[in-house]
């Protein structure tokens, strides 16, 4: 417990200290990571976030034409994702290097493709490239970079060895699923509340929104069904039963499934105009869509350095 | 012959003014510790009386004779040279000794 | 060559020893613990077992921290196998301390010390070898192989449960150990190849 | 590490060898000096202390030197008015107001009555200690002098390790050892003498297939690494010793009787009443000539084969052996009736007891560097753990007899006196000293803390005389150590004293914390002119001190002998080692060495040359190397006349200050003497029945109640004590342990070795039984309150183990600090002393150990 005791007076004085949590969970069989979540940890989630979402809505506003969807788009994956991951960032002031090991690291990757698709995004919404003869190849570039920037997050986390919890190919695919609905989520929310010009496209947008959901939660249930092993189990433990169950339960599958549910079939009783109930399952979708990363994240548990029942020589 | 005698330590316990800690004393040529003990023993009492009835021919630990900076260890060891010329003895008187 | 190293757990008595070691030799900062040390028990009283497991890096054949670092500043030492972090590179992404299973990789985020009133002498003199934002871990004490010495941990192990040396080569006391004396690796099963054994306590 | 460029402008890089102070074990050292600034400390390669190698304390020196918290200037209480945990009111003053103030109190207490100066001194800094009490506190004229942690000292086993093997305490000959048995001790395992050299040396027994079993309540880190825990209930260490002996003796005949009947008192006769039968003309003890069939001195010439058991009949009244009384005495103690006491089950005691005998392989010998010498690979070790109690002297004495019946004592593979023998360096034969046979035959000690021109200690153990000293060394004068002084002052009812403690000098030790409840040593000093040379300001100063002087840490003085080359050495063959403790930088701020500020005391108060007398006592100088009496030395040139003195004219301050120590080889003949002195160890103890009547006598004389000497014991038994009964819902005992990475309070106020424990799952918490805890509804990490029967309260939170006997809580020491100088260690860990009263019911007479174990309940407390 990170705290003393003044044994004479029994009055207990904290003293607050990241560190000895960080020497407690060391003492751990099952120890938590904390480097992606804690402190400014949580940055990473948000930029991620993000970016996904942002990838995902660009992909839906350049299948539907949607160009304030699309600027929006650039908007989260340059602007919110990459302040957050500056901020996240040790020394930002490298970043730079990050492009050094694409040919091996997913965060290289990552920042390439964050980076092709800021030009190309930019450079296909200008009036000039837009009417050239290379829109469609601008326009083609960019919507690869964004389902790279879908395809990539997944693997940063399904890349660590150390996190049985994450190692599953199911990851990427559930971030990348996560990705669309989110996009989905964002157009919804934008075409509710003032994004003129979107909200006739607003219902196949639902539809589409609806088939994806319909996949995350299967895929959700197979992400937490399937793990064996002492550190995978033990991170689920933990997700629906242990430290991140408020967070699991109340975000991601209440504001991001049960309240759009509840939402769609109670819509005449509400009787709120149909786009605003629209707008308010795509919020409700995007915290959903923000917890799920989060909790995933912070169930993050190391595999133990020594298995619980014991240490022995093999063979 | 006369022997300066100046005392230390535990004064406080020799049944005398401890302020008087230094006197003169007067020992048979050629005298030994031995002869020295029972000197002291007449003069100041105890420690030195309680002393003597010990068995052992070596000086008690608990008595420090220094005659002008040699250690006297056994009672036959000579105080004043055969010459007869004065000599200085320093008497510390030990506390019980402890250690850690 | 491959450097390595062999803990014998039948003679570690867990006396932290390691953990002061390398601390003293590199000046690290609070929470930063290059070598350290796990204790565990098993059983049910009267039949107890307690263990104690001093950890660092690996210094794994096939590193995961070096795969996912985005920038190249984790590096593994073709000459003899040695992982280190090049800290002008690091960016402090973190990525390498999630790929470790072995927790051996320390971020060294606001700049903390053991004392409420600065840095004391020794760790003006030490701290400045460090930097903030990176990543930091054991290098096997690259420095003190250079004066031809064994790393700090090793060198001052009270138990001689620690021994250092080259895992190619068949008769080194590492390899004889390891042939003999059932030398193990903790989780070989995540396909790291550490270079660090254990030699099993109850032999 | 200095990256390479910042190397590039170093101007000075000096490595320094010197002796570590983070224990009492002074291991070698060598720091790293980097442009004036330490920049690391590790062990010495070239030291036989360590041999290169340091426990975790030794490697954190460095934060110890450089802690901003130390006292850097001497401080005076402003606040009159002194309570445990007040504020004292530091305010800085100048080395000479403080020195000046404190040499007009000491002249005034030297004029009236040189007896009202009081010392004590911790065991952690012994050179500076042993020169206090060997060389200012005899010329200044006081005997009070004690030390505060003689709760932790080894008391009784200090008294055994004199009688039964000539030195201050032992170490087993692990390398030649197969059987080892640890009764609560972790010698070579977490703790104790020697750790640095005798971990590596366990280990490597270990390995080679010596047997480890651990007898402790607790599943520290000797339980931890033994090959079997024997969990035990505190305080019936001496019942299983006694049935050990009795199973040995009595039913397996595992014996060694030869070494019983040349090499020990076995064979003397006692008379019905338990004196040794004496020769009525030399008043030699009698042995019993089969041949000639009648008794004879034990030195009688041409004496035939003498019997070892057996009665027989001297002048028409039976006499039995000393070896037949132990059998008789031990006869009780079946394993039954052990196990019932001990809850360790009769067949695990018979289990022990067989291995133990038949490791000793007796009979066996063994070739040592040429010379043949018998070999027993079985010893029986134990220290606090085992008789920290009220029944320490018969505990200590039944474990230490596990040693002797099967001849293990002295000789390889069985238990060693620490260095009792030195021939000295081969050019100068010195320091020289080594055990003989008193007019009994029996053993006695060479000089063992000090260097004994006789080369012996005579007239030990002295007889009780009086009652008149607080620290009890006129009526109890053998143990080596006592913390009783300030129970004594407090206890009016037995003890009046014709003099008060005027002024108190504390060296180092924090007396509130150490001995036993905080009140006991405040109730005795709590009117006195304190006076503390501290690192900190602790407890101690901030409740009792008026002047604070700033102490040098042991990287910054200088003490020509460290640890006095025995009972901290190394035992089993390897090299002699004699080190310096140098300053790896001048002291800090201002600083003083307590030793040099005793110089400056001695010159002011005119004792200058009784002291320089003392010192050559101490240091064994003679001519031409002995400082002349009227001199005032330095305390640098005192250590070059110290060095030159042992070892002679080219090795000295300046020598040793650039080789850092000088190593020889030991001889056989000094590390297994027992074979080569011909003096008996004495199995029966008829000092103790003799001094036990004295003390009643005496006590009987001053009308002094609660003085028991039914403990007096010559042979071993077994007497419950105190905490050992269940009383009205106080269910449980609670125990101290020692972990390897803290000694006393310094060790907590260091952020390294707190960070150790911050991360380690015991040391900081109340260790209880999981299922214990569970009956009693206590979660882990629920915050406890274990309260003491006899008073006491401690505050911790509970950390739920397998590792410990079901009624036992046990708690790692001198935690649960609350001094504001202290700001790192405050709050951390619990304060385990809190629980110990100390008085004469608390405490085992013969010895002076403390009963360091409390009969308590445990309950749960709201969150705070």
């Amino acid at each position: 417990m990170g705290e003393r005791i003044d044994w004479r007076t029994g009055e207990t004085m904290a003293f607050p200290d990241r560190l000895d949590l960080q020497r407690q969970d060391l003492s751990q069989v099952y120890r938590p990571q904390r480097e992606w979540i804690d402190g400014r940890g949580l940055l990473i989630v948000i930029a991620h976030f993000f970016s996904g979402i942002g990838a995902g809505a660009w992909l839906w506003s350049t299948l539907y034409d949607f160009p304030m969807g699309q600027a929006l788009a650039i908007g989260c994956v340059i602007g919110l994702s990459g302040v957050a991951h500056m901020a996240f960032l040790g020394r930002w002031d490298r970043f730079w290097r990050m492009l050094r090991r694409p040919h091996q690291s997913w965060i290289s990757r990552g920042i390439w493709s964050i980076g092709i698709f800021g030009l190309a995004a930019v450079a296909s919404m200008l009036p000039a490239v837009r009417d050239s003869a290379a829109a469609p190849v601008v326009l083609g570039l960019s919507v690869l970079a964004a389902t790279a920037i879908l395809l990539y997050e997944g693997f940063v986390y399904a890349a660590s060895r150390a996190i049985p919890f994450w190692r599953t190919r199911l990851l990427p695919v559930l971030y990348i699923a996560y990705g669309l609905r989110g996009g989905a989520a964002l157009l919804l929310a934008v075409a509710a509340f003032g994004g003129s010009g979107f909200d006739v496209r607003a219902v196949e947008v639902i539809k589409l929104w609806v088939v994806v959901s319909t996949a995350v939660l299967i895929l959700l249930y197979l992400v937490s069904s399937t793990r064996s092993g002492g550190a995978a189990r033990e991170s689920v433990a933990q997700l629906v039963a242990g430290r991140i169950s408020p967070a699991f339960y109340g975000g991601t599958v209440l504001a991001g499934i049960v309240a759009p549910i509840a939402l769609a079939l109670s819509r005449d009783a509400l009787g709120l105009p149909e786009l605003v109930l629209l707008g308010a399952i795509g919020l409700a979708s995007l915290v959903g869509d923000f917890y799920v990363k989060y909790c995933i994240v912070k169930a993050g548990v190391y595999v133990p350095l020594v298995a619980a029942e014991g240490v022995g020589s093999p063979g | 012959m006369r022997v300066r005698v100046k005392l230390h330590g535990g004064v406080r316990s020799c049944e005398m003014d401890p302020a008087r800690s230094s006197f003169g004393l007067t020992l048979r040529n050629g005298g030994n510790a031995g002869d020295l003990l029972h000197a002291l023993a007449e003069r100041c009492g105890d420690p030195f009386r309680r002393a003597l009835d010990s068995t052992d021919e070596r000086l008690p630990r608990h008595l420090r004779l220094f005659v002008d900076g040699e250690m006297l260890v056994t009672l036959d060891q000579p105080v004043v040279p055969a010459n007869g010329s004065d000599a200085g003895v320093t008497v510390v008187v030990l506390t019980p000794m402890m250690g850690g | 060559m491959r450097l390595g190293m062999v803990i014998d757990l039948k003679r570690c008595i867990g006396c932290y020893g390691c953990q002061i070691a390398c601390k003293a030799e590199h000046g690290t900062r609070p929470g930063t613990t290059y070598a350290r040390v796990v204790k565990r028990e098993w059983g049910v009283y009267p039949n107890v077992k307690k263990l104690s497991i001093p950890v660092l890096c690996m210094h794994c054949a096939e590193p995961p921290c070096v795969e996912v670092c985005p920038t190249g500043a984790s590096q593994k030492r073709s000459e003899d196998g040695i992982v280190f972090v090049e800290s002008d590179f690091c960016v402090g992404c973190r990525a390498c301390v999630m790929s470790c299973p072995y927790g051996a990789r320390y971020f060294q985020d606001e700049q903390r010390d053991y004392f409420d009133t600065g840095e004391n002498e020794y760790e003006q003199a030490l701290y400045a070898a460090h930097q903030a934002g990176v990543v930091e871990k054991c290098d096997f004490c690259r420095h003190r192989l250079e004066q031809g010495q064994e790393p700090a941990c090793s060198a001052n192990c009270m138990c001689k449960a620690r021994i250092f040396g080259d895992l190619e080569d068949p008769n080194s006391e590492v390899s004889r150990l390891i042939r003999e004396e059932g030398g193990f690796q903790l989780n070989p099963e995540l396909g790291t190849d550490p270079s660090v054994y254990y030699l099993p306590p109850d032999r | 590490m200095m990256t390479t460029e910042a190397a590039s402008q170093v101007y000075e890089d000096t490595w320094i060898p010197s002796a570590c102070g983070m224990c009492y074990n002074q291991c070698g050292i060598r720091g790293h000096r980097i442009d004036g600034t330490l920049v690391k400390v590790e062990g010495n390669p070239d030291n036989p202390i360590g041999r290169g190698r340091l426990c975790a304390r030794g490697l954190a020196g460095i934060q110890l030197l450089y802690d901003p918290h130390r006292v850097n200037r001497p401080l005076r209480r402003t606040n009159p008015e002194k309570a445990i945990g007040g504020d004292p009111g530091w305010q800085e003053i100048g080395w000479d107001e403080a020195l000046d103030e404190i040499t007009t109190r000491l002249k005034a207490v030297r004029e009236e009555d040189p007896r009202g100066l009081y010392f004590a001194g911790t065991v952690i800094s012994l050179a500076p200690l042993m020169h206090a009490l060997g060389t200012f506190l005899p010329a200044f004229g006081t005997p009070n002098s004690f030390v505060s942690d003689g709760h932790h000292c080894g008391n009784a086993e200090h008294i055994l390790a004199r009688t039964l093997h000539a030195s201050v305490t032992t170490n087993p000959d692990v390398a030649h050892c197969s059987y080892l048995l640890l009764f609560g001790c972790q010698a070579g395992l977490g703790t104790y003498y020697a750790l640095t050299t005798m971990a590596q040396d366990v280990a490597d027994a270990r390995i080679r297939g010596m047997k480890v079993v651990a007898i402790d309540p607790f599943l520290g880190s000797a339980a931890e690494k033994a090959d079997e825990w024997v969990p035990i209930k505190p305080g019936s260490d001496g019942a299983l010793a006694c049935a050990m002996l009795n199973l040995l003796l009595n039913e397996y005949e595992l014996y060694d009787a030869d070494y019983l009947r040349d090499h020990a008192d076995g064979p003397y006769l006692l008379t019905e009443d338990g004196w040794y039968a004496r020769d009525r003309e030399s008043g030699r003890p009698l042995v019993w000539d089969a041949n000639a069939a009648y008794a004879r001195p034990f030195d009688a010439t041409d004496l035939g084969t003498v019997a070892l058991d057996g009665v027989y009949q001297v002048d028409g009244r039976p006499c039995r052996t000393v070896f037949r009384a132990l059998r008789e005495q031990v006869a009780k103690w079946t394993p039954e009736a052990a196990a019932e006491v001990t809850t360790v089950s009769a067949e695990t005691i018979r289990k022990i007891a067989r291995e133990f005998g038949e490791a000793a392989s007796i009979g066996k010998t063994i070739v040592i560097d040429g010379q043949e010498l018998p070999h027993r690979a079985a010893s029986a070790l134990y220290f606090k753990g085992a008789h920290g109690h009220d029944n320490a002297w018969s505990t200590s004495l039944a474990i230490e007899l596990l040693n002797e019946v099967i001849g293990a004592s002295n000789v390889p593979g069985g238990l060693l006196g620490t260095n009792p023998v030195c021939f000295g360096h081969p050019e100068t034969g010195f320091p020289r000293w080594e055990p003989g046979a008193d007019v009994d035959g029996l053993l006695e000690a060479g000089a063992l803390l000090y260097n004994d021109p006789h080369g012996r200690s005579p007239g030990w153990p002295p007889p009780p005389t009086s009652a008149e000293l607080p620290n009890l060394r006129d009526l109890v004068g053998w143990p080596i150590t006592t913390c009783f002084t300030p129970a004594a002052l407090n206890d009016h009812e037995n003890f009046s004293f014709d003099h008060r403690p005027e002024v108190l000098i504390n060296y180092g030790s924090n007396l509130l914390m150490s001995a036993a409840r905080p009140e006991v040593c405040f109730e005795a000093f709590k009117d006195t002119f304190v006076i503390c040379f501290n690192l900190h300001s602790d407890e101690t100063a901030e409740a009792l001190a008026d002047i604070v002087l700033p102490d040098t840490s042991y990287l910054e003085r200088l003490d020509p002998i460290p640890n006095f080359t025995r009972h901290h050495h190394p035992v089993g063959m390897g090299d002699w080692g004699h080190t310096i403790r140098q300053p790896m930088v001048e002291p800090l701020f201002e600083r003083r060495h307590f030793s040099e500020v005793l110089l400056e005391l001695g010159g002011r108060l005119g004792i200058t040359e009784p002291m320089n007398l003392l010192t050559n006592h101490l240091y064994g100088l003679v001519a031409p190397h002995a400082l002349a009496p009227d001199e005032q030395y330095t305390w640098r040139e005192i250590a070059d006349h110290a060095y030159k003195g042992w070892f002679g004219e080219e090795r000295g301050l300046d020598w040793f200050e650039e080789q850092g120590v000088i190593t020889w080889p030991k001889k056989v003949e000094e590390v297994y003497w027992k074979p080569f002195i011909h003096a008996r160890a004495p199995l029966y103890n008829e000092w103790v029945k003799r001094s036990g009547e004295q003390v009643a006598k005496i006590a009987q004389e001053r009308g002094m109640k609660g003085i028991d000497t039914e403990g007096f014991v010559p042979l071993p038994d077994w007497k419950p004590c105190r905490a050992w009964k269940p009383r009205d819902g106080y269910d449980l005992q609670a125990i101290y342990y020692r972990v390897p990475w803290h000694t006393f309070s310094m060790t907590y106020e260091n952020p390294w070795l707190d960070e150790i424990s911050r991360g380690e799952p015991y040391s900081y918490f109340v260790c209880i039984n999981t299922a214990t805890a569970h009956a009693k509804g206590i979660a882990d990490g629920d915050p406890i309150e274990v309260e003491g029967v006899d008073g006491g309260t401690i505050r911790g939170r509970a950390r739920l183990t397998q590792g410990v006997h079901p009624e036992v809580l046990a708690v790692a020491n001198n935690g649960g600090h609350w001094a504001q100088g202290m700001p790192f260690a405050r709050g951390k860990g619990v304060f385990f002393n809190q629980l110990l009263p100390m008085d004469l019911e608390h405490t085992d007479l013969v010895s002076l150990s403390m009963d360091c174990d409390a009969r308590v309940r445990v309950q749960k407390v709201p969150e705070a």
